[in-house]
């Protein structure tokens, strides 16, 4: 975690899922869940809105060379900027650091038009991991999640039963979903649900 | 059950999308000075063809982007999409286009400044 | 209009019980019937071949269409009426619809046109001679939020001052009449409340058409099916006939009562009406024993509910989100309808779908109907029922049926008028209800 | 012939009875799984494989159910989901569900079955009266009677009702079963599992292409599971299609679901299947879901749902021992089970000629009557080789038997049957096969809008073009042959494979030796009978909802032609087997009695469901909390742990109040109204819409949002805002404050936020592109907790707020940048109790934190939580309005008594032109106004309608309607808002609201402000 600012001295808060109990369904197969699910606690989260004039800015404090194409994100080290629509982008940096980092795209972007929006508490961020995944995914998202078609370095912004969320594939069979913080524990008790018939746990 | 290549995500289903309803509906400038009845061409009036139509969508779960689209309203065939603030492209939209009605109405025209605002505005730039 | 008074003795009825000397039904018909093994029974309507003019056409031979030609033969003692249909009668949204009666609406012009309808039908069968099992189970409306509880509270007491018959029931006494129902206060969208009009119902929607379509014929009105409107001739701005696929049809007053098309017919006479053409879904359970004794509607989930008499359980939705004449909808809104149908009625889950389908509804930007004369003479609309429009059959076609015969609207009809839309005097029915069944 | 034992259903039950129709060996049924089960309360046993009708049919029970209408016994017609006869009520308790196919019942241990529609009993059943008065009941009678006199209607309805309907819900109503939805996508979806569906689908596979193939039975093969004569490869069918299966089990991305139902063909490409999981196990896992709903959106579909065979309509063919002749077929050799001992197989085609091979080989007597006088071809001869009789030019023209066929009369009939020639002679016999030709299952080619065509040789609908991306194979293209079926399945693969866009695998088709055989049938559609008109026993068309040929003929005199009338008038092909076997026979006497042809009387349109689906699977897991989401502010748990009252607000939970020990409402909500305007109050307002704009057009686009001006706000200034829809009428307001030249703060209502953020894009998006403006949603980015009343600023003092509060410093309608506690804060002196009030905004991950904290700093000044219920009275008492409540949509600035905030110099905003439209300004609509009680004590409801005359007749005229109305504790009274029609001229006069109980309070009509009417609360 960056230490910038003196974000290390406040409290850090609490999170959409704090007060969410750790959960269990056993693979009645054995094994492991085929589901694992983790908060991604206080994952810094930027709202970039803006067109490519953002990218020096954006390329100076992330290091990315360009903003990612339709339905991509670019990674560069713990920063992921997630494409969500022709002049919006996500950017997820490490928890605590995305204070500094809003003001400092703020400062350098003051020439331009663009809109840096600190999300960090609107959205929450969950860790999706095991050998289910797309399957659970599956009985509540409409996109064709075969990893042909919805692969490594690939996002999207979707439906998953009744919450909007973004989802983002990564190299393991892992995926990201950040949804409204508001929207949380339905996602979580969601896929807790879905998960049963693989087993799932969601381990905070 | 639709299924929608939004501009910018691509192939989705219909759930994901909200429809707007009529495109290239202009929307009069109140300086214009339009009657109750030419005005509520604008506000009530939507055309409801039997065949093609000319609307607007919008990838409410996805980018949240406006765009149009000419669908055939008894087949539901999806003949073109295109971007917010152009035309059709293809012939048959074109074609729906050009024949709309509303294409003649006083609503439609009085979309664009008064002559006189106008100038006034370019006196200004 | 507010300061006119409705006629407290009800709509004038005219001619009833087949007046014209057609063989009436009756149990000792169907027993004399049955000793010749059935072989005597008549045509229900003639299959009456076009004539070259007649004083009315009606375009259209749907419930409100045929309904409207019966009050001009029966009430305005014109019959030189033809129906003309382009299919089969009936096979628009009469035929698709989920029967449901009542005339608890909020606004006064509302509760004066359904309640209308709802005194002619008190008494159709016999008026036509023909059974269209209009069963006064009573429509049960049901309120989810304390925001709900507050807008039901408004409109009964707006109902009951129109001197319509509407009460509030509590969850317990829900639970009473409706003994499946789940009135548990902790799930998502609990029965908080409900108000119930118990002169409110269902029918059987084929024999509306049927019945009209009987009486009709009765009294001279001629109606042809299989026979398709083509245009619209005008001499100026006045009307003189209609193509159709069988011959013109010289006339000077069309009425066009065609739900789900009236911007196709409209756009005959360059006319151009405010509405939109909706997909509308509905479906059925297979039939079991009776469980529901009553009418539900639920305008915070979009879930209408009943019993048929046959036993299927019907559901209806609200309607899809976008324009379409294919008599087909999306997905989601049954499967979101079906959901909240299980969340009230847990029963329900172990039944299952047998017929599911959709009708083209038009729909007016207040969501209240459209019964006006037009900018050309001779040449009237009926229609921008959306999703409401069964329940007014009677009450429309006797309006409309009015509006031709003199030429101008009464004062039920007057509201209904399009010059609505330039004044934006509106009659919104939207806020009141999400479904408006 | 053994007769079944019949009890009292549920009473007792009696031992297993042996299965005397049980063949000595074959079939796919596992002969050492025997598994018991029960019908009508007698235990039975059958064997692992079986159906419910299959094991039935082995022990000799052949009745089954009573029909709709008539309540006659029913037997097992068919071996499949056409079944229109045998429908059964399956489980006990809450897992009990009606109407089930015995011929889709897949039997296991201690499967609990029983008949439907029939009381006492299904031998007697007092319902078979109708049966006997059935010359009354013709099609339609019911609207022909039961109208006099009208008053009786109910009466009558109400019998009809209880003898309708056909099974029982399940006795205890909560379902506890588990139901799932699934998505799916590939670019071959097969629909059917038969020789034709497993090629196709096999093809595509080895094509490459993601292949989903569904079958409705619990095993592939279809219809070649029943079949004993015929070799694939020189292998035996079943060995033939295990290898296949095998084959595709292999692929990745091949999903094979057996027991699952195709049912639903939708636009695009997207179709719904429910998955039958774990009906067919006794004890199923609790991980499983019992059903699943797949909504599979596919590239390519292949429909090759086969062919169901039709009936022939003859006097007495709803017997029970009268089944289709494939249906035996199937019995005899995929299940191991001889239905009769003395046989019939009555036919207008070859095919049945396989059935009586097949029931002479189980030891079966059979005689066939054929319709056909010219018979030729192999299956004749073989028949006759076999040693079987065969009838040519014949028909059985009345079959009976009490509750079983007992005997068949069958005489020489001319070409179409419809006519007896010569005296008839009678044979005793048990079992009647009959067969009257193939209909290709056209229902999900129809559903995609796909055209069908009449075949005039094959006597059947099948599919002609297609509107969706779909291929048509096997018996359901009309193609009945195994040998081309297979060839037209291959075919489709490949078709599909290469419209997926993929290279076409080298397949070849297997080499098939089957019966060589003609599929052409006689058209002969009603067999006569020897009596008139209308007379002698009936002959039935939908055996479900029995409907005769007779009643086809009665719609036909009456008007009622149009095959959509017929269906409707007659309820022909309205039953739950929705027509599959009657649908062309009905069709075909429609026409005789026309005098069309039957392609001119035409085809109803098929729609969803192919087969009844499971309601439960729809709804899958959107049920309880899954239903809807609820939404949470981050300080509800301090709510909860405060013993807060929720109200639903859209989606968000909200405080209502707080009641303590022995509060009612009412206590709790005055305690907390007194305390905001006494000490000090605090209510969460953190659901409210919060929207960051950003860019150089900001203030301009603000200021053709909202009605008032915008350019001139200062920064760290407030604004009230209204935002009118295009019509004039008012949709939302909400304050909003400069945070920088180009960076505003938008509030929004709670129920309106996502709506307004979607209306602001929609506007800059679709209108006005020019505009450079950004909008971030940052409703849930700040918990807002909102301080109000004389003691507030005192408060956030002891809370440690670290800038000044003095009102020269931080003025009314100002924003300040603070810290408590050391965390950053955002505070915004706006009000809306009229007090002295803050609303204090911070990250939401500390919201928690800063209400306890500054609960704990007011606790000295008694410091009250306040819900919503308590915020609606403090602003009604200052008659501000809530958008939704004071307005409908259908109310104006004005109508609210709101000019001052529609500006008259802006050149345009939204809703500007409509306010200016000549109706807008009449006096009569309806206006915002108070109302005063003159009993000081009564709180009028809201909802009530004001009347000037209380005594006027009804309908009465009513100006209009209270909107919000309490009691003010601060005033000591009740006070009331009510948008009343011409409201402000009526100021200082009477009102009158009668109430539902017939009591009419009485109001005096006064500004709709109650407290403090100059203000000077304000500043504290």
């Amino acid at each position: 975690m960056a230490s910038v600012s003196n974000e290390g001295q406040r409290p850090p808060g609490r999170t959409a899922l704090t007060d969410m109990t750790v959960m269990t369904h056993d693979n009645p197969d054995g094994g492991k869940p085929g589901l694992v699910i983790t908060e991604l606690a206080h994952l810094g989260k930027i709202n970039l809105r803006g067109g490519s004039d953002m990218l020096p800015v954006i390329s100076n404090h992330t290091g990315c060379s360009a903003l990612p194409d339709n339905n991509r994100v670019v990674s560069v080290g713990d920063r992921h900027i997630v494409w969500l629509g022709p002049d919006e982008f996500l950017l997820l940096c490490a928890a605590g650091s995305e204070t500094h980092l809003h003001s400092q795209l703020t400062l350098d972007m003051a020439g331009i038009h663009a809109a840096v929006t600190n999300v960090t508490d609107s959205l929450c961020a969950l860790s999706l991991r095991g050998k289910a995944v797309r399957r659970v995914l599956a009985k509540g998202c409409a996109l064709d999640l075969h990893s042909s078609k919805f692969g490594t370095g690939d996002c999207a912004q979707t439906m998953l039963a009744h919450a909007a969320v973004t989802l983002i594939a990564h190299d393991a069979p892992g995926f990201t979903l950040v949804c409204r913080t508001s929207f949380a524990p339905y996602v979580t008790e969601w896929l807790m649900d879905a998960g049963l018939e693989f087993g799932a746990s969601f381990r905070g | 059950m639709l299924l929608i290549t939004c501009p910018h995500c691509g192939p989705r289903d219909e759930s994901e999308f909200s429809c707007g309803g009529e495109a290239h509906i202009a929307r009069p400038l109140a300086e214009n000075n339009l009657t109750d009845a030419e005005f509520a061409d604008y506000l009530f009036l939507r055309d409801n063809p039997k065949g093609l139509f000319l609307e607007r969508w919008r990838h409410a779960a996805g980018c949240r982007r406006w765009f149009n689209m000419a669908r055939d309203t008894v087949t539901h065939e999806i003949v073109e999409i295109y971007p917010m603030g152009s035309g059709p492209a293809s012939q048959a939209g074109k074609a729906a286009h050009a024949a709309s009605w509303r294409r003649d109405t006083a609503a439609e025209a009085a979309a664009k400044p008064a002559p006189k605002a106008r100038a006034k505005k370019e006196q200004v730039s | 209009m507010a300061s006119e008074k409705p006629d407290h003795d009800g709509p004038d009825r005219g001619l009833s019980g087949l007046p014209g000397g057609k063989p009436k039904y009756s149990a000792f018909a169907l027993a004399r019937q049955a000793m010749q093994y059935h072989q005597g029974w008549q045509r229900a309507w003639r299959d009456a071949q076009p004539q070259d003019e007649y004083d009315v056409v009606i375009i259209g031979g749907g419930g409100h269409g045929l309904a409207t030609a019966y009050y001009l033969a029966a009430v305005h003692g014109i019959s030189r009426v033809a129906v003309v249909e382009k299919g089969w009668l009936g096979g628009g949204n009469t035929g698709r619809n989920t029967t449901i009666i009542r005339s608890n609406y909020l606004w006064d012009e509302s509760a004066a046109i359904y309640e209308h309808a709802l005194k002619l039908w008190e008494g159709m069968s016999q008026d036509l001679n023909f059974n269209v099992m209009f069963s006064q189970r009573g429509v049960l409306t049901i309120a989810h939020s304390e925001h709900e509880l507050r807008e039901m509270s408004r409109r009964v007491h707006a109902i009951r001052m129109n001197g319509i018959d509407s009460e509030i029931l509590g969850p317990d006494e829900i639970k009473k009449f409706v003994p499946i129902i789940n009135i548990d206060q902790t799930i998502r969208y609990p029965v908080m409340g409900g108000f119930l009009q118990k002169r409110g119902g269902t029918a059987r929607h084929d024999a509306v058409a049927w019945g009209y379509a009987r009486a009709a014929d009765d009294l001279g009105v001629d109606i042809i099916q299989n026979c398709e409107v083509t245009g619209l001739r005008r001499n100026g701005r006045r009307i003189v006939g209609i193509d159709t696929s069988r011959g013109f049809i010289k006339t000077r007053k069309v009425g066009c009562v065609v739900a789900g098309h009236s911007s196709v017919v409209a756009a005959m006479a360059d006319i151009r009406l405010p509405v939109a053409s909706r997909p509308l879904q509905a479906l059925v359970s297979e039939p079991i024993k009776p469980i529901l004794d009553t009418v539900i509607m639920s305008n915070a989930v979009h879930m209408y509910i009943s019993q048929s008499d046959k036993g299927e359980m019907v559901l209806g939705a609200g309607v899809d989100k976008y324009n379409s004449y294919a008599q087909r909808g999306s997905f989601p809104v049954p499967e979101h309808m079906i959901s909240a149908a299980v969340e009230l009625f847990p029963v329900l889950s172990r039944l299952r779908m047998l017929r599911h389908w959709g009708g083209i509804v038009d729909t007016c930007p207040d969501a209240s109907p459209i019964i006006s004369k037009t900018d050309v003479e001779g040449l009237y609309f009926n229609c921008g029922w959306g999703t409401g429009g069964f329940k007014a059959t009677p009450g429309s076609g006797h309006v409309f049926a009015d509006l031709i015969a003199n030429d101008r609207p009464n004062r039920i009809a007057a509201p209904y008028a399009l010059d609505r839309f330039q004044t934006g005097l509106l009659i919104d029915e939207h806020g009141a209800a999400g479904v408006a069944h | 012939m053994t007769k079944s034992v019949m009890t009292r259903a549920g009473l007792f039950t009696r031992a297993a009875p042996q299965q005397l129709s049980r063949s000595a060996g074959g079939g796919r049924i596992d002969r050492s799984k025997p598994v018991s089960f029960t019908f009508d309360g007698c235990s039975y046993r059958g064997y692992e494989g079986d159906t419910l009708a299959s094991a039935l049919l082995a022990n000799n029970v052949h009745l089954v159910g009573r029909s709709f209408k008539y309540h006659r016994p029913r037997g097992i017609l068919a071996a499949g989901s056409e079944e229109p006869n045998a429908l059964v009520r399956v489980g006990r308790g809450a897992r009990a569900e009606p109407n089930l196919r015995a011929t889709q019942v897949e039997l296991h241990e201690g499967l609990y079955a029983e008949s439907q529609n029939r009381f006492p009993s299904l031998k007697f059943d007092v319902g078979a009266i109708n049966s006997a008065l059935q010359s009354f009941f013709p099609a339609g009678f019911y609207y022909k009677t039961f109208m006099w006199p009208a008053s009786m209607w109910m009466t009558y309805e109400h019998v009809i009702r209880h003898a309708a309907g056909l099974g029982r819900v399940a006795d205890e109503h909560d379902d506890p079963d588990r139901y799932e939805r699934i998505h799916a996508h590939c670019d071959v979806l097969v629909a059917g599992g038969g020789v034709a569906g497993l090629m196709a689908a096999l093809q595509a596979a080895r094509s490459g292409a993601r292949v989903i193939l569904a079958d409705e039975q619990n095993e592939f093969g279809g219809w070649l599971l029943g079949e004993a004569d015929v070799t694939i490869d020189g292998d035996t069918p079943a060995g033939w299609i295990a290898g296949v299966v095998a084959e595709l089990a292999a692929i990745d991305d091949v999903t094979l679901l057996p027991r699952t139902t195709v049912f639903g063909y939708m636009d695009h490409n997207y179709l719904t299947l429910t998955e039958r999981v774990t009906d067919h196990m006794a004890s199923p896992p609790a991980h499983l879901p019992r059903q699943r709903l797949w909504k599979v959106r596919a590239t390519q579909t292949i429909l090759a749902q086969g062919a169901h065979e039709r009936p022939l309509v003859f006097s007495g063919n709803d017997l029970p021992g009268v089944m289709l002749a494939g249906a035996v077929r199937t019995y005899i050799n995929r299940y191991g089970v001889v239905p009769g001992n003395r046989t019939v197989v009555f036919t207008n085609n070859d095919d049945a000629y396989r059935t009586a091979l097949a029931l002479d080989s189980a030891g079966a007597h059979v005689l066939v009557v054929d319709l056909r006088r010219d018979l030729r071809g192999e299956l004749v001869k073989s028949v006759r080789a076999a040693g079987i009789e065969v009838l040519s030019g014949h028909a059985v023209t009345i079959a009976s038997g009490t509750q079983h066929l007992a005997r068949v009369q069958i005489a020489p009939v001319n070409e179409g049957g419809s006519t007896v020639l010569d005296d008839p002679f009678h044979m005793d016999c048990d079992l009647l096969a009959m067969s009257g030709g193939l209909s290709p299952a056209v229902h999900l080619h129809s559903q995609a809008r796909g055209k069908l065509g009449w075949d005039d040789r094959l006597l059947c609908f099948k599919p002609t073009t297609v509107h969706e991306a779909s291929f048509n194979a096997g018996a359901g293209n009309g193609v009945f042959d195994t040998e081309k079926a297979i060839a037209d399945g291959l075919k489709a693969g490949g078709a599909a494979a290469k419209a997926a866009g993929l290279t076409v695998s080298d397949t070849e088709a297997p080499a098939i030796e089957a019966p060589n055989q003609s599929w052409r049938p006689l058209a002969a559609w009603k067999i006569g009978n020897g009596y008139g008109p209308g007379q002698g026993p009936k002959a039935f068309v939908d055996f479900q909802n029995d409907v005769t040929a007779s009643d086809v003929g009665l719609a036909a005199r009456e008007g009622y032609q149009s095959v959509e009338h017929l269906k409707r008038y007659t309820t022909l092909g309205m039953a739950t087997d929705q027509g599959k076997t009657s649908n062309i026979n009905g069709l075909a006497i429609l026409a005789d009695a026309l005098g069309r042809e039957i392609p001119e009387v035409g085809t109803t349109t098929f729609r969803m469901p192919y087969t009844p689906a499971s309601i439960g699977a729809i709804a899958g897991r959107d049920i309880g909390t899954l239903f809807d989401p609820t939404r949470l502010t981050r300080m509800d748990e301090w709510h909860r742990a405060n013993g807060a009252t929720f109200e639903h607000v859209g989606q968000w939970m909200r405080a209502w109040y707080y009641p303590k020990d022995g509060e009612t409402m009412q206590d709790a909500v005055n305690r907390e109204v007194l305390a905001a305007r006494t000490t000090a109050g605090i209510l969460d307002a953190s659901t409210l819409g919060k929207i960051d704009i950003r860019g150089p057009d900001a203030a301009e686009f603000l200021n053709r949002l909202y009605t008032n001006s915008w350019l001139k706000l200062g920064i760290g200034k407030c604004r009230y805002g209204l935002m009118l829809k295009d019509d004039g009428m008012v949709m939302d307001d909400g304050v909003t404050t400069r945070l920088g030249e180009n960076h505003f703060h938008m509030t929004t209502t709670t129920g309106g936020a996502a709506g307004v953020l979607d209306w602001m894009e929609e506007w800059l998006q679709t209108e006005w592109p020019d505009l450079k403006v950004y909008l971030t949603s940052v409703t849930e980015e700040w918990s807002v907790a909102t301080l109000s009343g004389p003691n507030a600023a005192k408060i956030l003092q002891a809370a440690g707020i670290d800038i000044s509060l003095d009102t020269a410093d931080f003025p009314f309608m100002s924003m300040r940048e603070a810290h408590i506690a050391g965390l950053p804060v955002r505070v915004f002196r706006i009000s809306f109790t009229g007090e002295l009030s803050y609303e204090i905004n911070i990250r939401a991950r500390h919201g928690l934190a800063l209400w306890t904290h500054l609960m704990a700093a007011g606790e000295a000044f008694g410091l009250t939580p306040y819900g919503t219920e308590a915020m609606h009275v403090l602003r009604a008492e200052k008659g501000f309005i809530i958008v939704g409540q004071e307005t409908d949509g259908s109310v104006t600035p004005q109508d609210l008594g709101m000019d001052w905030i529609v500006s008259k110099v802006k050149p345009d905003f939204i809703g500007k032109r409509a306010l200016e439209r000549a109706s807008m300004a009449m006096e009569d609509r309806k206006q915002l106004v108070g109302l005063r009680t003159r009993d000081r004590r009564r709180v009028i409801p809201e909802g009530a309608h004001a009347v000037l005359d209380p005594n006027e007749e009804m309908p009465m005229t009513m100006l209009g309607q209270v909107t919000s109305s309490y009691y003010s504790p601060n005033i000591g009274g009740s006070i009331a808002m009510a948008m009343l029609k011409g409201g402000r001229a009526l100021m200082g006069g009477t009102v009158y609201l009668p109430m539902l109980d017939g009591d009419v309070i009485e109001a005096e009509v006064v500004e709709p402000m109650f407290f403090d009417p100059k203000g000077e609360r304000i500043n504290g």
